[in-house]
């Protein structure tokens, strides 16, 4: 137990292992966009508030611009790249699409991992419960009309 | 932002302004101060790190005399730079004999700059008012000691 | 949104945890992190040693006393208290834990981060002082226990000093609390908030946003007009900001003292 | 890393048996959703290079001061630290942005870094290159400026007293002022019946703050000179006309890239300045840099819509509720720069009118600076500010007058048998019909109940109102009113450009000159194409996003000002239809007949009535590209167009400031319920409907998401949304926790109807629609005044933002707000 300004850590991301040092003061976000050139998650805001950087970390829907990287040693994390098996939408995916709930797609990343993680717990959401499991994912394009009708389409 | 107040103290008008008008004792009330120097009479900085809640507020502050009457009344400017806050404050104050002991009825004009200011809006306030009353208090213990040694001075 | 440079430990037990807090005057406790990360990342204060206490897991737990006691780890998340069966003893606890923020900051942000920051506009601080709890404390060897209602100092300041941890908080039993509010937007930050308990026969009335600290009232009784009288009594002098006047806060005070307290009475 | 596959394409489903029907028209599937599902788009921020160094700015923390003097010495000693870039080194290396407008706002100097003088909090004194984030941010700080602070001036009415004045050059707040006066406002006057005179109405400052913040990645080829920005910039044929001349270089210095942008709404069109800084960096480092914009930075320093005060508003009207037109006093605070202003100073007047009939209008129009961020053409762009007043007049008139305020409207919105309508400063409104879109709104929103309703609420403690916004969404700029405004400009009419070809194997590749950021162009580009050479929009291949390399854009390039479905896929229609031509000619080459018996479909150019006879398209590719021995020498053809769409404009007439100022005008009518908690001023929108008038929808299912995007914005902008400065110039709400935007739970339950009026003008009937969404703001505040007063008694609603506190403070002393107006009754 020692205090250390970086460390190399090991973290499972979509399935695949990488190991990376990282310095102390580098959010998750940062070493996911960076340092493992994994994009598809994105920053939207520098409070907390937007959700654009939504991701799983061991199985917990979280912000990753309030995580430091270097707490996520160990962890097993999912992003929206690990949504389809090799080219194949989730039912979410292609929902979102059918049901024009992406217009720039900068929010989508994030909404799609908020909604994952709703429908993992809540199989069949009411559009109440739709509405609180994305609260956290501010879109500035839809004015999430679409968005709620694409989860509760794909939770049927 | 105005503060304005009064205090009173147990000691005679001139052991006031002299703990008043002396920078290595004024130095002493600021709270966090790391290290101090003196220019001149005049002139003198300080490197504080405000303790907030959250973590310390490093800030250099310059402070310049730029008025007085002795033993009534003194004017200070200070300018504090840091990098979650840019501090202007002009602070003076009265002092009058109250019996043997003294009244001081002390202004301060606070304007602050940067992220502390935009952001903390809401607890600015109550932030200012609790350094107040750390500084009087501090000011307090160094007017007691300094009646101390003088009452020990003329006690020889 | 680029922190400044920062040391980190992540320590395995409560006592090393509170050694290294001792150790480093800039050390600071990292529970969720969903307000620490984001006071760093304005650079407005910055700590110099982080302190992660998501390795002790004893400080999760949420248990349920033969008394009905319930005794909250610090590390408890909101999520861990909206879904633990136990909290159900207490049900305002889930309700006000389920109003905060979103699912997302929830799932990292705990109980104890969020009494021990103690932003004026969060839910809990009036919450916890409204119920009556009570703070344990450790520190270099010693553990002590402090009453909500002397547990908030100053903003971000509480009786949990430097080198110090909070490692539970402790809630009688009782059911008839309330807990009232206006947000910016739904379910936004507080623009004023109120929580009532009548669980020990009078009125216990605690109102957020008004001060550095949450202000208890003892009101007569729990009609609307005693409640509002009380509050009236205390002169308050809340801050005013971009979402709120002075005097607007005041009468926000007053009005939600009483829904709370009506509430706390199983009023509508 | 996940390797990428590719999936097949989502077959289109066609109905079996029914003979294709157009894909205009259809909610085909959309073409970006694939990659964007995925996290396979490309954003600037995704861009990285070998090498490169992240540009950090430090910026002002002072509303207004002196630049005495800028030490980066520190800055430089830091390890990592690739090099700095200040303001001398930009006055010295660059001249200044030209201004548009005529003195004294053109003798303003703006650069890319402040230059002697720092103008508002967040300006950019001197920007830092590292190795990493962090260490640019570190370094940064270590920048020393010694500032002299000045006094600090943040109000637009404050500001026309010249006490304080910002641009020394200048010597004058002013930045452009000019009377509008049409029809006899004075005999309307005279001849009414009524005069109702409102002293203040002030449509607040927000912003519409796209998700993804501005940045570039900014390469320098030193060999060529040749720069090349991953940028987010909306219209990179303007971002060129102002960068070039600064930089001293021809404008094909600047190639401009983007794929896919987060959102802009017009908070992306002036990003010239921080652009440019990264372009001498790029060069002086000879390193790629790459600067990200932080939310923080967004709201202290990219852009803000437009703040714009109205006084002495004055209101002619006749007994039986006729408006004869207003004289209105407008002073429009455009922060510390114009950058794309002064235009805000004419483009209000494509709608003059509003929706309405009156003839007579007097504007007396200034826009100032003052020490707050700089103005962009925010969505909505002051025709929203403008509507809102025209709007506020009518719902003011009504409750003053005792008038119905759907009545009111029914009386005086321009009759569907008007259209084209010419209004009183030459506008042609093409087509419409306002009363209709009402009436849906008002059906959607169940408006004969409403009395029960307000009963209801009534015995639940509630107040009920009830709002109706009426507004334009003016699209496709005639540039020539900048004339108007600065007779020696040279900028007049519109255009876009398209490419489309047949390549070798039969792939149809089409690249547009615009810069989509969420509009689907990849989409209803396609559908405009397979409806003209007859086959799938899956067959064509539209490149994503913007390149000035593919030479397909022109001097007013760009996505912006609700344009794209005239001017865009007038555009595609065009190169098109020519390259349809070439194709029919081809095979009529090969089939030795008249190319007006050839025709196109499924894929294949064939003789009408003799299917068999068909050449698929890669026979004609192939044809042309690699097998062409034998054609005719006098066949003209190379299956790869380039058309240049430009709108059917004339120039303005200066003098009376008279002329044709857009192509088309869609409408969108909004009606909303609220409930108001009168104890707390806390209100909910409890039923909302938006009915909108586009023409020709392309896409029902992609203009639908606009209406409701736009609505969005509105509704934040009515309710939590607005940038409030201290009196030091801090700004208040600078980023999402303060400036609380619409959430999931904050969004009403919406309903939407349309009709469909195409516009006589343009190519496919259609009219760009992407910025109506405005009307929000006129309901809510038109709901919130309903719901807060009885007929005559209740206060007047003048402000466009209302939080909780305003609608508390209004109910305190209602007193306060009806001194704002009056009544004089001959």
């Amino acid at each position: 137990m020692d205090v250390v300004s970086s460390k190399t850590i090991t973290v499972e991301v979509n399935g695949a292992r990488y190991e990376r040092e990282v310095d102390a003061r580098r959010l998750l976000i940062h070493f996911l966009r960076d340092d493992l050139d994994l994009t598809g998650s994105h920053i939207g805001c520098d409070t907390g508030n937007c959700g654009a950087c939504s991701v799983l970390v061991d199985g917990t829907l979280v912000k990753s611009c309030m995580l430091l990287g270097i707490q996520a040693d160990g962890a097993k994390i999912e992003t929206v790249e690990g949504l389809a098996q090799d080219g194949r939408l989730t039912a979410l995916q292609q929902s979102f699409s059918d049901h024009h709930a992406l217009q720039c797609g900068y929010c989508t990343p994030g909404m799609l991992m908020s909604a994952t993680a709703l429908l993992r717990a809540n199989p069949h959401p009411s559009e109440l419960e739709i509405r609180h499991g994305i609260q956290g994912n501010i879109c500035r394009c839809t004015g999430y009309v679409n968005i709620v009708e694409a989860i509760r389409a794909a939770a049927e | 932002m105005k503060v304005t107040g009064e205090r009173a103290f147990q000691a005679p008008r001139a052991t006031v302004w002299e703990v008043l008008n002396d920078p290595s004792r004024l130095a002493k009330t600021m709270p966090g101060v790391e290290s101090f120097d003196i220019h001149d009479d005049k002139r003198w900085s300080a490197h504080v790190k405000i303790p907030l809640g959250l973590g310390g507020l490093r800030m250099s502050i310059d402070f310049e005399k730029t008025d007085e009457r002795e033993p009534e009344f003194a004017k200070l400017h200070a300018k504090g730079n840091g990098v979650g806050a840019i501090m202007n404050m002009d602070t003076s104050f009265n002092l009058s004999e109250a019996g043997d002991g003294t009244n001081m009825q002390w202004e301060a004009d606070v304007h602050i700059l940067g992220p502390v200011a935009s952001m903390g809006q809401r607890v600015l306030q109550p932030i200012v008012s609790q350094q107040v009353s750390h500084v009087l208090a501090a000011l307090d213990a160094q007017v007691r000691e300094a009646s101390a040694a003088g009452a020990s001075s003329e006690g020889v | 949104m680029l922190l400044r440079d920062v040391e980190y430990a992540r320590p395995a037990s409560v006592e090393d945890a509170v050694r290294l807090l001792s150790e480093f005057d800039g050390a600071r406790a990292l529970a969720g992190g969903q307000t620490l990360i984001n006071v760093m990342k304005a650079r407005a204060a910055s700590p110099d040693v982080l302190v992660d206490l998501n390795d002790l897991d004893d400080l999760k737990g949420i248990e349920l006393g033969s008394d009905g006691t319930l005794e909250i780890g610090a590390m408890a998340t909101y999520t861990d208290v909206m879904t633990s069966a136990e909290a159900r003893a207490r049900p305002i606890l889930g309700e006000v834990c389920a109003q905060i923020a979103d699912v997302q900051v929830r799932n990292r942000g705990t109980i104890g981060g969020n009494v021990c920051s103690n932003d004026p506009t969060n839910h809990l601080p009036p919450l916890l002082v409204a119920v009556g709890a009570t703070m344990t404390i450790v520190g270099a060897g010693e553990e002590r226990s402090v009453p909500a209602d002397e547990f908030f100092l100053g903003v971000y300041m509480t009786a949990a000093g430097p080198g110090e941890l909070l490692t539970k908080i402790t809630v009688p039993p009782g059911k008839s609390d309330g807990f009232a509010s206006v947000t910016i937007g739904k379910e936004g930050t507080c623009i004023v908030n109120a929580a009532a308990s009548l669980s020990d026969g009078s009125p216990r009335v605690a109102i957020g946003c008004v001060d550095a600290v949450p202000v208890l009232l003892q009101p007569s009784s729990s009609e609307a007009s005693a409640v509002r009288e009380a509050v009236r009594g205390a002169s308050l002098m809340p801050p005013s900001d971009v979402h709120a006047s002075a005097d607007y806060r005041r009468h926000l005070a007053e009005v939600l003292a009483a829904r709370a307290v009506t509430q706390a009475s199983g009023g509508k | 890393m996940t390797e990428t596959t590719v999936s097949p394409e989502r077959p289109l489903v066609v109905e079996e048996g029914e003979e294709q029907r157009g894909f205009i028209g259809q909610s085909v599937p959309r073409k970006e959703d694939k990659r964007l599902v995925q996290g396979e788009g490309v954003f600037f921020d995704d861009v990285k290079r070998h090498e490169m160094g992240f540009v950090h700015f430090a910026r002002s923390p002072y509303a207004h001061a002196r630049i005495k003097s800028v030490d980066v010495s520190k800055a430089l000693e830091l390890d990592g630290v690739y090099g700095t870039l200040t303001g001398d080194e930009v006055a010295i290396l660059t001249d200044p942005f030209f201004e548009l407008s005529t003195p004294p706002g053109a003798n303003i100097k703006d650069y890319a870094l402040a230059v002697g003088k720092v103008r508002h909090v967040g300006d950019p004194v001197a920007a830092v290159v590292a190795r990493t984030r962090e260490l640019a941010r570190d370094a940064a700080e270590l920048v020393e400026v010694d500032y002299e602070p000045l006094p600090v001036l943040l109000d637009g009415e404050e500001a026309l007293k010249d006490e304080v004045v910002l641009h020394d050059d200048a010597a004058s707040n002013t930045v452009w002022s000019g009377i509008f006066d049409w029809g006899d406002f004075d005999a309307a006057l005279a001849e009414a019946d009524h005069v109702v005179r409102i002293e203040r109405l002030h449509f607040d400052r927000f912003s519409s703050t796209p998700l993804e913040c501005s940045g570039c990645l900014v390469e320098y080829n030193r060999g060529t000179g040749q720069w090349t920005i991953h940028g987010t910039h909306q219209m990179p044929g303007v971002g060129a006309i102002w960068m070039a001349p600064a930089l001293r270089v021809g404008i094909d210095k600047l190639r401009f890239v983007s794929q896919d942008i987060g959102g802009g709404f017009g908070n992306k069109i002036t990003l010239h300045p921080q652009f440019t800084a990264c372009c001498l960096l790029a060069r002086k480092l000879n390193r790629p840099v790459q600067w990200t914009e932080w939310r923080t930075d967004q709201h202290t320093a990219n852009t803000h819509g437009n703040e714009r005060t109205f006084l002495d508003v004055t209101v002619p009207v006749k007994a039986d509720g006729t408006m004869l037109g207003f004289s209105v006093r407008a002073i429009d605070d455009c922060g510390a720069f114009p950058r794309y202003e002064p235009l805000g100073c004419i483009i209000w007047a494509q709608v003059t009118p509003g929706c309405y009939r009156w003839r007579n209008v007097r504007v007396d129009f200034t826009q100032v600076c003052t020490n707050k961020s700089p103005v962009a053409p925010n969505r909505g762009y002051s025709r929203m500010q403008h509507l809102w007043l025209t709007e506020r007049i009518v719902d003011i008139v009504a409750n003053e007058l005792g008038l119905d305020p759907v009545e009111v409207r029914k009386r005086n919105y321009v009759k569907q048998d008007e259209f084209p309508y010419e209004t009183p400063n030459g506008c042609v409104y093409d087509s419409g019909d306002y009363a209709r879109c009402l009436d849906i709104a008002l059906e959607l929103i169940g408006y004969e109940t409403i009395e029960d309703r307000r009963r209801e609420a009534e015995s639940r403690g509630k107040l009920l109102g009830i709002g109706i916004g009426s507004t334009l969404d003016s699209g496709t700029n005639n540039f020539g009113q900048s004339m108007i405004l600065n007779p020696e400009l040279q900028f007049s009419g519109n255009n876009e450009v398209a490419t489309v070809k047949l390549d070798i194997f039969g792939e149809i590749v089409v690249t547009l000159g615009t810069v989509p950021q969420g509009q689907s162009h990849e989409t209803t580009t396609a559908q405009v194409v397979a409806d003209i050479l007859g086959c799938s929009p899956d067959d064509v291949n539209v490149r994503a996003g913007h390149d000035t390399y593919w030479n397909s854009h022109a001097g007013f390039s760009g996505t912006y000002a609700s344009q794209f479905a005239v001017t865009g896929l007038g555009a595609v229609k065009g190169a098109a239809d020519k390259l349809a031509g070439e194709m029919k000619l081809l095979a009529s080459a090969v089939f030795g007949c008249s190319p007006d018996d050839i025709e196109l479909a499924e894929g294949h150019a064939r003789i009408k009535g003799n299917p068999e006879a068909a050449l698929p398209f890669m026979a004609l590719g192939a044809i042309l590209n690699a097998n062409n021995a034998g054609l005719p020498p006098d066949l003209d053809i190379s299956l790869n167009v380039r058309y240049v769409y430009r709108p059917p404009f004339e120039k303005p007439d200066l003098e009376r400031k008279f002329g044709n100022l857009t192509l088309t005008y869609a409408t969108q009518i909004h009606a909303c319920v609220v409930e108001v908690d009168p104890e707390t001023g806390v209100y909910e929108i409890v039923d909302y409907a938006a009915v909108d008038d586009c023409g020709k929808r392309i896409h029902p299912q992609i203009v639908e998401g606009q209406v409701h995007g736009a609505t969005a914005h509105a509704l934040g902008a009515a309710t939590h949304e607005i940038f409030t400065y201290d009196e030091e110039g801090n700004l208040l709400t600078p980023n999402f926790y303060d400036y609380h935007v619409p959430h999931a739970l904050d969004m009403p339950p919406m309903r939407t109807g349309y009709v469909e009026s195409e516009s006589p003008f343009t190519p496919l009937g259609a009219k760009g629609m992407g910025e109506g969404g405005g009307a929000g703001i006129h309901a809510m505040c038109a709901a919130l005044q309903n719901a807060l007063g009885r007929r005559g008694e209740g206060p007047i609603v003048s402000r466009s933002c209302n939080p909780y506190h305003r609608v508390w403070e209004l109910l305190q002393n209602p007193s306060e707000s009806r001194k704002l107006v009056t009544v004089e009754s001959r």
